[in-house]
């Protein structure tokens, strides 16, 4: 089964560095999440994995192989997908367009029909919007496309960072039980999130962030019952 | 004249019988193309209040905000803030009426600094005249120093580490950062009306509660300000709302406290989801 | 009758020249559509690629005709494809040393430095092309067999210019609306970032799209070789800022506004020039670029967003 | 020897760049043949100069040599807007300069400057000859293409007169701008007109387009260009097949009559420019040796250079006599007409047209 | 405290040293007329900007100057005067550093628009021209006061520039763009056509004379002669520190301020109430002026003016010289003009060759620096020591 680690990462932008030799581990088939303030460098640490902020020290290895220095469309094309942080949809393109990209790598239509068959089902709104321009789609449903493309890929790794911003309440539940639907079936998942409480509950092992350094790790019982982690995320 | 009795009767027969009601809305709907955002919604706003918007997403909320800004023309109905249609107006002319908003999906200048981004909040006292802007440096310098401090103020109380990086351009700062300065540039004119758009998204539980007092502090020193917030965290709006309006295709479903809302089995279905 | 009959014949001719020259800019204004998609930036060196196209083709056209073949349909062939191959390669090549390198930098800084580019390409054609500062004459390889419509003579060779455009044209669009490649383009256009991460090689698609859009530019300088029997050094320049005119005029990113848009500014050339001296007599006809910019701003004053209006997508 | 500079001045690049470098070339030649000649006194060294045919470029240009103390005098211009804008600087800086190629009649007779000369005839004289010439071959009716710059507007506007005191016709005037590509609205009109003859004033790139739309829109009438279009490059342009025919008028006398003529085509070939002469290649040569002769006779000094200048009276050029008058303008004797024949520009009077072999359109 | 005076020390001495390399360099740059001697003029400036960007000189200098702003405009303007001084009767530097002033000018009026408030401006050339001609036309015709002339000139040119703004607010991007090149195109072919102001021959323009003062004279001053570009030069100086200053004042200022919101978010800028339209007329309308206003000197200057002068390719050229200098910076300005317009006279040497040369080496610039030679820097509206 597919493994990623991260070794020793330290990278940044310009002449600081946000990450400083961090190491996490995601195992096959599990949710592993990623707590933190804001700023403490998880996007960061995501965008690092996906190619889009190399990492200038250190190791990303996926399968055995080394992803750092590589070209971001090849990590996708080696079995990953993500969902940005602050969702990215296209936006002088329609909903439908933009989930047809989310499976670009995947050249048979019969399987792309059936993936957007299943993303409509799981978020009906955007069938209804199907032909909308994705750019003047409200906040919450740009994340459900969002949310709905990073699907379509259906790839052994999906990284997702925070995809439930914006999202109403009964939208950020139906998204964690899709996640952990989606781990069901076999797909790895690392997760950023900001509500720590829910997260937890699906995640099965979890790193806390501060400041570019890992400062906390261990199962999701563990982190949940740690008394700093507590403090700082829980309400 | 009646347009205005009318609100004060609708403000009334809505319970509040003393509070005025400083905007209310009416019939008001919003197209676009074949798609109904706002449809027929009647709502008004008290002077001096809280108030929660929520709604499942798509429902019209930042539409309202747009209409009632004047970015979008509404197709029909009406918004009266303070005695006079909004819709029609610019929205120049309803900022300078007293209505500073953010937005839900950040809109600062990147390149310009913090203190640029925030002082423009206060637009409408600048002195904008060619002369004294080009010839009378002193008078100018005289201003520009009062705004400084202003603005070092309000930063203060929003975030005291923002105040040390006041001179550096905005597109360094994370998200919550830019958002702390929005609500920061929204807050410099000491408008009667403000309006927040998801304000605490992508903030920890600390960190939304903490931009939470703020803004209580800040509205506990302008007396009269009215606060009207858009927010999908729950704790957020039981802490701090009066009053709550709930959404749904662009309607009005439910009113109320939070404790009413939430009790509420439209809202719960539509917007909660069940099991709360 | 043979009066009216005169007249609907010289009518006939003129919008026959209109409908030429609206062809061949909106040729040029498709290739600006497809760039401004990558770009978001005027690439003023359009209008040389296409006169470096158009000689690339003339030099293949004489290369053949040295190796003993005179038959003008392998003739042909060969200009196309040196023309297309040529500023294809060409295209990648300032994509990648040029274009890629300055991504990150303002929009107009860009167009400065396509600015000097074409500045180069017309130096360069004009001082080491072979007698490269006077006008070439270019082969006509098409057959000239007309059919005759009282005074006004529909040519078999403007036909078949005026149907590969049109070809050419609906090819370029079926490219970029029906197909992966297409979608892939205008995903990169949007947002390059999150184009990698729906797994687009995005450097490979802006070479292929400076590889196309120069290709479709050097398929307009080989067809209006074709037609006018003559090419130059000179001839991107005005054709380059009439496409762009023509581009925005119809409105941006949108193929059928870059049509509309040249064949209005073809016609108001020629209504210009057919009915201004007309109007007023002893009027210079190069009035009719005064009489069709002055329309332009008209047009623009309008319809702010071009003539087909950008769909907006930006909201609040 | 001492080193004596003279200054060239021309379009180098851009346009009429061709023209330009033919220029260039000719007077690079005249001074390294005078250099090669061990008879000089001196030894010359050209500056050449690019003025763009861009007038702000040119009075750049103009001030940088005749502020140069060093440079006697200028072989200068072939843009008449360029001419005009730097004649007054020569004159404030006391530069003699002889104009090899700008025709305008107004940049000797427009003004009274002792350091302007002019070897190339001006429009009028070409206009002159050439509307008459025309009219003797029974032409009636005739329309007129020109570019909008003073070139084409001037040619026309003194063709026009000549013409009308031949008694032609003139059916209508086009005046187009000199980047213009497609003529064919204006050619369609043309077409209706029925003249006999098209009369262009313009330049090479222009005429070749208009001759070649011209078959296009099949129209028959005789072409005829002026002094612009005598180049090779347009029988290159518009092939030999449709060149057959095509008239133009060019000042002075062909060289192919005068003495140096071969010598100068020969030598010409010899140094391996990479550009013809073209067709005021000639006069820049002229006004090269008029120069050098002038700096032979009494030194490197620019008013004694000027007087002599002024003085030139029926001294033996390659492109004829050339006779100054008081407006130091080239008095040309001479304007001699090219026919197009078998793919070469032929003297008229030796031309198969002019003997009746072969007719020209029309005829 | 001792440490702030230390650092002005130490920021004074960077820009002593920096002002004395630029003017010797300049004075070396202005005397070459070799192939050699400008080669290698030309290698050592590109070297010398390599290395400046990897042991970040250029960022010491501009920090220096940003401590010491008084100091910094003293030492340039000396340096100027300088220049002027040791050319004092070299009538070709003379026109050229004149043209370098005043086109320089002009594009403060490009950066007001583009560069501050976003406008587009595609026919800078244009308003140029239009200053040009209206001076000939006043020059010749009327016994107008020169200053009251070159007034007129600009006004003239921001006058005919408000037709354009109708169209010109409603469009943005490159729309905008459009209408400003169709305008530009179309008033150089009516120029040309038409021969009410010369046609295409274009006009003389007469010397200016200020308070009985010929211009067009060389004068003796303390028994040396100088050239009569000298006092063309002095004019255009004056005019350039006196834009620069406006222009500087407008962008520490709320106006400043206002075009840059207006700039970077119009639907932002309208919910804080500011005048978009307003702006938008002010910065167009200013840098016409600008634009008219130098065009009017020039004019005077080369002493002809002619519709070839101002064509698009000229309006590119003008832009360029913005967007090289660093959009939206007015120092950079002047190494950019001198790229733009001097450099390709230096290269006269290699004849047919230099504008393909000068078009390949700006491009090389553009790749090692591609903001541009000195980009905008983060608005301050008063040195920050100072402002705390
Ligand atoms: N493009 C950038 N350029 C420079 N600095 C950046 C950039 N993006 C992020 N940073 C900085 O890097 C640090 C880490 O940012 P990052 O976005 O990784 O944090 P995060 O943990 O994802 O926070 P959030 O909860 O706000 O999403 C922050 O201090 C931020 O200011
Ligand atoms: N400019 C527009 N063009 C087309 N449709 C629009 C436009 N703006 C909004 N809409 C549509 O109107 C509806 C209401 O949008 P609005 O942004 O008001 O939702 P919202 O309540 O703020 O939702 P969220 O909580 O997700 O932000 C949505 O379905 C949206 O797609
Ligand atoms: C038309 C011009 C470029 C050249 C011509 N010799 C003239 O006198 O002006
Ligand atoms: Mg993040
Ligand atoms: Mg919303």
């Amino acid at each position: 089964m597919s493994n990623l680690s991260v070794k020793g990462l330290t990278t940044g932008y310009d002449k600081v560095n946000v990450l400083h030799d961090v190491s996490i581990e995601v195992a096959p088939g599990k949710i592993t999440c990623i707590l933190g303030a804001n700023g403490a460098g998880k996007s960061t640490l995501i965008r690092s994995i996906l190619g889009l902020t190399p990492p200038r020290q250190g190791e990303i290895l996926w399968n055995g192989r080394n992803l750092a220095g590589e070209k971001t469309h090849a990590i996708i094309a080696s079995g990953i997908s993500c969902i940005p942080e602050g969702r990215k949809v296209f936006p002088r393109m329609s909903v439908a367009e933009n989930l047809a990209l989310g499976a670009f790598l995947v050249t048979n239509s019969a399987v792309v029909r059936e993936r957007l068959a299943r993303v409509y089902e799981i978020f009906p709104r955007l069938k209804e919007r199907a032909a909308q321009l994705a750019g003047t789609m409200s906040g919450g449903e740009q994340a459900m496309v969002s949310i709905g493309r990073g699907l379509m890929a259906e790839p052994q790794l999906l990284v997702i960072d925070e995809p439930s911003l914006g999202l109403s309440p009964l939208y950020v539940k139906e998204n964690f039980n899709v996640i952990r639907r989606i781990n069901a079936l076999g797909i790895t998942v690392l997760l950023v999130e900001q509500n720590a409480r829910q997260t937890l509950a699906i995640s099965h092992y979890g790193y806390v962030l501060s400041q570019g350094r890992v400062m906390a790790e261990g199962t999701a019982e563990e982190l949940a019952s740690n008394d700093d982690v507590r403090a700082a995320y829980f309400g | 004249m009646s347009a205005i009795m009318e609100t004060e009767m609708h403000a009334a027969s809505m319970g509040s019988s003393t509070a005025t009601s400083l905007v209310s809305a009416r019939d008001l709907t919003m197209r676009f193309g074949g798609l109904t955002a706002l449809d027929q919604l009647n709502l008004h706003i008290v002077e001096g209040e809280v108030l929660g918007l929520l709604g499942p997403n798509g429902s019209g909320k930042t539409t309202f905000f747009n209409v009632l800004t004047g970015l979008y023309k509404a197709s029909s109905g009406s918004i009266i803030y303070q005695g006079r249609e909004v819709i029609g107006q610019t929205p120049q002319e309803i900022y300078r009426s007293g209505v500073a908003r953010t937005f839900q999906r950040s809109r600062l200048s990147l390149p310009l600094t913090v203190f640029d981004n925030i002082v423009i909040g206060d637009y409408q006292h600048m002195q904008h005249g060619l002369f004294f802007n080009l010839f009378r440096r002193k008078a100018f310098r005289a201003e520009y120093d009062a705004y400084v401090a202003k603005v070092e103020a309000l930063l203060h109380i929003f975030s005291p580490p923002l105040v040390a990086r006041m001179f550096e351009p905005v597109e360094t700062f994370s998200m919550i950062d830019r958002r702390r300065i929005e609500v920061c540039r929204a807050l410099l004119s000491e408008p009667r009306l403000l309006l927040l758009d998801e304000p605490s998204a992508g903030m920890t539980h600390d960190e939304t509660e903490a931009l939470m007092d703020d803004i209580l502090q800040v509205r506990n020193k302008l007396s009269n300000l009215t606060v009207v917030l858009i927010e999908h965290e729950m704790n957020v709006i039981k802490r701090i709302t009066d009053r709550c309006i709930v959404f749904n295709y662009g309607k009005k479903i439910a009113e109320g406290t939070y404790a009413e809302i939430t009790a509420d089995p439209n809202v719960q279905t539509a917007y909660l989801g069940e099991d709360e | 009758m043979i009066q009216t009959e005169r007249a609907m014949s010289v009518i006939g001719q003129y919008v026959f020249n209109g409908l030429m020259l609206g062809m061949i800019y909106a040729m040029v204004a498709v290739g600006f559509t497809l760039f401004f998609g990558v770009l978001d930036v005027i690439k003023f060196s359009h209008g040389d690629t296409l006169m470096v196209g158009a000689f690339a083709g003339l030099t293949a056209s004489t290369g053949v005709l040295m190796l003993d073949i005179g038959s003008p349909w392998i003739r042909l062939l060969a200009v196309v494809l040196a023309a297309v191959c040529v500023t294809g390669l060409l295209g990648a090549a300032i994509a990648k040393w040029l274009v890629l390198p300055l991504h990150k930098a303002p929009p107009l800084n860009t167009l400065l430095a396509t600015l000097m580019l074409g500045t180069v390409m017309r130096e360069a054609v004009r001082l080491f092309y072979p007698d490269g500062s006077n006008s070439q004459p270019f082969p006509s390889l098409l057959p000239t067999d007309a059919i005759e419509f009282g005074g006004f003579a529909l040519r078999a060779d403007n036909v078949i210019l005026l149907l590969s455009g049109l070809a050419i044209i609906a090819g370029v669009h079926f490219l970029i609306t029906r197909t992966r490649l297409g979608m892939a383009i205008r995903a990169v256009a949007q947002d390059g970032e999150t184009a990698r991460l729906m797994g687009i090689n995005f450097e490979a698609v802006v070479l292929l799209t400076f590889a196309l859009g120069s290709g479709m530019a050097a398929l307009a300088g080989v067809m209006n070789g074709l037609y006018y029997n003559e090419i130059n050094f000179n001839v991107g320049l005005l054709l380059g800022v009439i496409g762009f005119a023509a581009a925005i005029l119809g409105g941006l990113g949108n193929i059928y506004g870059a049509i509309i848009g040249g064949f209005l500014f073809a016609g108001l050339q020629v209504l210009g020039s057919a009915t201004l001296p007309a109007l007023i007599p002893n009027i210079p006809s190069a009035y009719k670029d005064v009489f069709a910019f002055a329309v332009v701003i008209i047009l623009m004053a309008w319809k702010p967003t071009g003539l087909i209006a950008e769909k907006s997508s930006e909201r609040v | 020897k001492d080193v004596v500079k003279i200054a060239f001045v021309g379009p180098l690049t851009g346009g009429t760049s061709s023209i330009g470098l033919g220029g260039r070339n000719s007077a690079d030649l005249a001074v390294r043949l005078r250099n090669a000649d061990p008879k000089a006194k001196y030894t010359y060294e050209l500056v050449s100069q690019d003025d763009e045919c861009r007038p702000n470029v040119g009075v750049q240009v103009a001030t940088k040599i005749a502020a140069d103390k060093n440079i006697i005098a200028g072989v200068t211009h072939f843009c008449s807007a360029v001419a005009m804008g730097t004649v007054a600087v020569y004159n404030r800086f006391g530069l003699p300069v002889v104009v090899w190629g700008a025709v305008l009649p107004e940049i000797t007779y427009g003004n009274n400057f002792k350091e302007v000369h002019r070897v190339n005839g001006t429009m009028i004289n070409q206009s002159e000859v050439a509307a008459k010439f025309m009219a003797d071959q029974g032409y009636k009716k005739f329309a007129i293409i020109h570019d909008t710059t003073d070139y084409g507007k001037g040619h026309n506007k003194y063709f026009s007169e000549f013409l009308k005191k031949n008694g032609a016709t003139v059916l209508g005037t086009f005046g187009v701008t000199a980047d213009q590509q497609d003529f064919s609205t204006e050619l369609t009109k043309i077409r209706e007109l029925k003249p006999d003859v098209v009369y262009f004033g313009g330049l090479t790139p222009l005429g070749v387009r208009i001759r070649t739309q011209m078959e296009k829109l099949g129209i028959k009438a005789q072409f005829e260009g002026t002094s612009g279009i005598k180049s090779d490059a347009y029988i290159q342009g518009v092939g030999e097949k449709l060149a057959e025919g095509s008239l133009a008028f060019l000042e002075g006398a062909p060289w192919e009559k005068i003495p140096g003529g071969l010598f100068f085509t020969a030598q010409y070939q010899k140094q391996k420019y990479s550009e013809p002469p073209e067709a005021y290649g000639t006069f820049s040569y002229a006004a090269a040796n008029l120069i050098m002769d002038a700096v032979e006779k009494v030194g490197p000094d620019r008013k004694k250079v000027r007087d002599v200048l002024n003085n030139t009276k029926n001294v033996d050029t390659l492109i004829g006599k050339v006779t100054f008058d008081d407006h130091r303008q080239n008095i040309v004797p001479l304007v001699t007409k090219y026919v197009v024949e078998d793919g070469k520009w032929a003297i008229w009077e030796d031309s198969s047209y002019a003997s009746g072999k072969r007719k020209l359109a029309g005829k | 405290m001792s440490d702030i005076k230390l650092n002005k020390k130490s920021a004074a001495l960077v820009l002593t040293l920096a002002t004395l390399g630029i003017t010797v360099y300049m004075w070396l740059f202005l005397h070459a007329e070799s192939q050699l001697a400008v080669g290698v003029l030309i290698i050592v400036a590109l070297g010398l900007t390599l290395l400046g960007k990897k042991l970040g000189t250029v960022q010491r200098i501009e920090e220096a100057a940003a401590s010491r702003p008084g100091l910094a405009r003293a030492w340039s303007l000396l340096a100027a005067l300088a220049l002027v001084a040791a050319f004092y009767d070299s009538h070709f530097v003379l026109l050229m550093i004149g043209g370098v002033l005043l086109y320089a000018t002009a594009c403060m009026g490009l950066t007001v628009q583009f560069g501050f408030s976003g406008v587009s401006n595609f026919a800078g050339a244009a308003f140029f021209g239009i200053g040009s001609y209206t001076t000939a036309v006043l020059a010749t015709h009327t016994g107008l006061p020169t200053l009251v002339t070159i007034a007129i000139s600009g006004i003239v040119a921001a006058v005919i520039g408000s037709i354009l703004i109708w169209p010109v607010l409603r469009t943005r991007g490159h729309y905008a763009a459009l209408v400003t090149i169709a305008f530009g195109i179309l008033f150089k072919t009516f120029l040309e056509v038409n021969d009410v102001l010369g046609g295409p021959q274009g006009l003389q323009v007469p010397g200016m004379t200020l308070f009985g003062h010929a211009f067009n004279d060389n004068f003796t001053l303390f028994g040396v002669e100088f050239s009569f570009y000298v006092n063309y030069v002095l004019l255009s100086l004056l005019l350039f520190v006196c834009v620069f200053v406006l222009v500087k004042a407008l962008e520490r200022s709320w106006v400043g301020l206002s075009m840059d919101v207006v700039r970077t978010d119009e639907t932002a800028a309208s919910t804080f109430g500011l005048h978009i339209v307003r702006w938008k007329v002010i910065a167009f309308t200013l840098g016409n002026l600008f634009a008219g206003v130098a065009g009017s000197i020039y004019g005077m200057m080369v002493g002809f003016v002619a519709p070839n002068n101002f064509t698009f390719a000229d309006s590119l050229l003008l832009l360029s010289i913005t967007i090289l200098g660093g959009l939206g910076n007015v120092i950079g300005l002047i190494p950019a003009a001198i790229i733009v317009l001097m450099l390709p006279e230096k290269l006269q040497f290699i004849q047919e060759y230099r504008v393909l040369l000068y078009a390949a080496l700006v491009i090389a610039i553009l790749l090692f620096r591609p903001d541009g030679l000195l980009p905008r820097k983060t608005r301050l509206f008063f040195s920050r020591r100072a402002a705390q």
